[in-house]
């Protein structure tokens, strides 16, 4: 039970992922580490995380995580040029979670200012569940460590399980017997037959998203541009439920402007977009929108 | 085979003559037999409708049991065999088994002490070690089942489905059907890991560590990012 | 579960520092820990070996075993727990299971006395066919014997343990020595399973087809993971 009072030690003899060779180029020549060497040194970018933030000797409620962030990017490099070689589910929640510790550390560089745009919102919210995420996962490990310890203790006792005594066997009553050798072979069958994978979980329910309509968002940014405001592409998706609905009105203002409809301006590279609408106020319909976003499936 | 408790209502006509308490040993000693042949956790309720007893009387019998098997009750020294080794005062010491109510039932096991003595006796049953990975698993499914392997990836951050077999396999874990929206295969923890725990019930597993804040929520939050 | 002996010439060496006397309970205590749960009968010798005792100590030590569990030595009454039902003198009564030595084995087996409660225990709910786990698991076995529990485990994906000890009791398959590799029991089909499918050999099974997997590519998480 010593993981009860331990903070942030990770359980076992998987101790500190950051002392493996792997977080080391050269510890890593002449022999390339298999894939079992990764999943034996961590189980997880979770678990990597917290070996990070506890050799670190960090608070994880507290944690700095641009203080981990170089090291969980370089260990991540380092796999990849050992050519270890990643799942692309495994290395995508890698990058995932890199990718949000790179943001945390930009913002973090950047002057500390008010909270102001949706995009500071966004990495706080990033934050937070980054944090919780890790939180959980930390939990976790800790209960598992108490299983693995328990199931250690209790493997010392063993259950009595033994054969029944001839005389209680012999009193069973006679095996009902039914199938015939063919039978017992379509059985044999089936069961030696390697199973299907049980079906899938991955999510799937995006692929049926409720279906966006390039048209219809047309018709909303056309209300919105033609009160006679300039807005910035960020206004003009601040609304939008989801990214299909940003993809839409981004595509849309594109055949907007292919009609003339509206006009671009942008300062600076990479700053803000702003549109004009640039038609008259009844010289563009949505009808106008080419059909090649409509059939869709 | 499994120990199944005759149904009370019969058993009393087909052993209406029965009274245990007549045989040499008595109730207690009656208790024992049934416990030399179970290969499953009985309870007293099972062994009380066996037995033609009242479940109290089983439990009392039940208490007394696990007491004497370690070495609580008697400290009278035992002359009659004083002259075999260890033996001075040895009714009073623990035997070498004891009885444990795990899983929902009573069962006899070896005294933990003599793990490795009994071990080399015992090839099959001991068990394999889990890996990291797979005690990860195994705890988030014990604590948030019934669940899906979709769930346990994104709790652990990493594909779950061939620790999820060999859990399967080894009997820790089992299906429990499938989730009625997503049609995901949902996973629980069978008897058999309640045994290995040597707990009642996952009610008795430890607290989730208790400063979590407000774990639900996120959880849903992000599961519902990935569906 | 099967009872093997450790290798005397081994069994010293890594036991070096056992002691069992030291053990709560003793040396006797340590031969019931073993007797306790060994499914196959051990000699005084094999007790001998695994324990690091003299064969006359173990022999000693079971024949006090034997006349304690029938109430044999002690006739003292037990004030200590007097108040219990049934307890007067009961450190002097028969336990319910007896210390019996067969072919030169020991093992302990439930109390003659008590073969009716227990028949009946263990009769009900028995039933006279085989589920369909026993019977696929079975399939498996007699198309692939021999072959350990861990393959059967990986083949049909779930644990198969207490299937085969009812294949076992039922006379179906049968121990057929262990696997010299990873020294796990094998199993095979015995003559009665011939005989109930009507066969004269298992040659005489039908054929499956030829595209099924054989064992290589199954997983062997239980022997390679086995310490």
């Amino acid at each position: 039970m010593a993981l009860a009072g331990t903070p942030l030690a990770p359980a076992g003899p998987h101790a500190d992922p950051a002392e493996l060779p792997a977080a080391d180029p050269l510890a890593g020549s002449g022999k390339k580490p298999g894939f079992e060497v990764r999943l034996v040194n961590f189980t997880g970018p979770f678990d990597l995380l917290l070996g990070l933030i506890s050799k670190h000797q960090l608070d994880i409620t507290e944690v700095a995580l641009a203080t981990v962030t170089d090291e969980f990017i370089k260990y991540i490099r380092n796999l990849q040029q050992l050519g270890e070689e990643w799942a692309l589910d495994e290395a995508s929640e890698f990058l995932v979670i890199a990718a949000t510790l790179l943001d945390l550390k930009a913002a973090r560089l950047l002057p500390a200012g008010e909270v102001e745009d949706d995009e500071d919102v966004a990495l706080l919210e990033a934050r937070d569940l980054l944090f919780a995420r890790l939180l959980q996962y930390k939990a976790f490990k800790q209960v598992a460590g108490l299983i693995n310890s328990t199931l250690e203790l209790e493997a010392r006792s063993f259950p009595r399980q033994v054969a029944l005594e001839e005389h209680f066997a012999a009193l069973l009553p006679e095996l009902v017997w039914r199938h015939t050798p063919g039978q017992f072979a379509a059985l044999a069958e089936a069961a030696l037959k390697p199973k299907e994978a049980a079906p899938s979980e991955v999510g799937l329910a995006h692929l049926h998203g409720s279906a966006v309509s390039v048209k219809e968002q047309a018709e909303i940014l056309g209300l919105m541009l033609q009160a006679g405001r300039p807005l910035s592409f960020r206004a003009l998706i601040a609304d939008a439920e989801s990214t299909l609905v940003v993809v839409a009105r981004f595509l849309a203002l594109l055949e907007m402007f292919r009609d003339k409809a509206v006009a671009f301006d942008q300062l600076l590279p990479l700053g803000d977009l702003t549109v004009h609408w640039t038609a008259g106020r009844d010289d563009w319909s949505s009808e106008n929108l080419t059909e090649e976003y409509e059939e869709q499936p | 085979m499994s120990a199944n408790a005759p149904d009370p209502a019969t058993a009393g006509e087909a052993d209406s003559g029965l009274n245990v308490a007549e045989l040499p040993g008595g109730a207690r000693a009656a208790i024992e037999a049934v416990l030399m042949v179970i290969d499953q956790p009985a309870t007293a309720v099972e062994l009380a409708a066996g037995l033609n007893l009242t479940v109290d009387a089983v439990e009392q019998l039940l208490a007394e049991l696990q007491r004497e098997y370690n070495g609580y009750t008697v400290n009278a020294p035992d002359s009659d065999v004083a002259t075999v080794i260890n033996t001075v005062g040895h009714k009073s010491r623990p035997r070498g088994f004891e009885l444990r109510n795990i899983a929902g039932g009573w069962r006899i096991y070896s005294r933990a002490d003599f793990a490795d003595v009994v071990g080399g006796f015992v090839l099959e049953g001991q068990t394999a070690r889990l890996t990291q990975a797979a005690l990860e698993t195994l705890a988030v499914i014990a604590y948030r089942q019934p669940v899906s392997r979709a769930r346990v990836s994104a709790i652990r951050g990493v594909n779950v489905d061939s620790v999820v077999r060999t859990l399967m396999q080894r009997g820790l874990i089992e299906d429990s059907g499938t989730d009625p929206e997503s049609g995901a295969v949902l996973y629980r923890t069978t008897s058999y890991f309640l045994e290995r725990m040597g707990i009642g019930s996952v009610a008795e597993l430890p607290q989730l560590s208790p400063h979590l804040p407000g774990l639900e929520g996120i959880e849903e939050f992000y599961d519902a990012g990935r569906m």
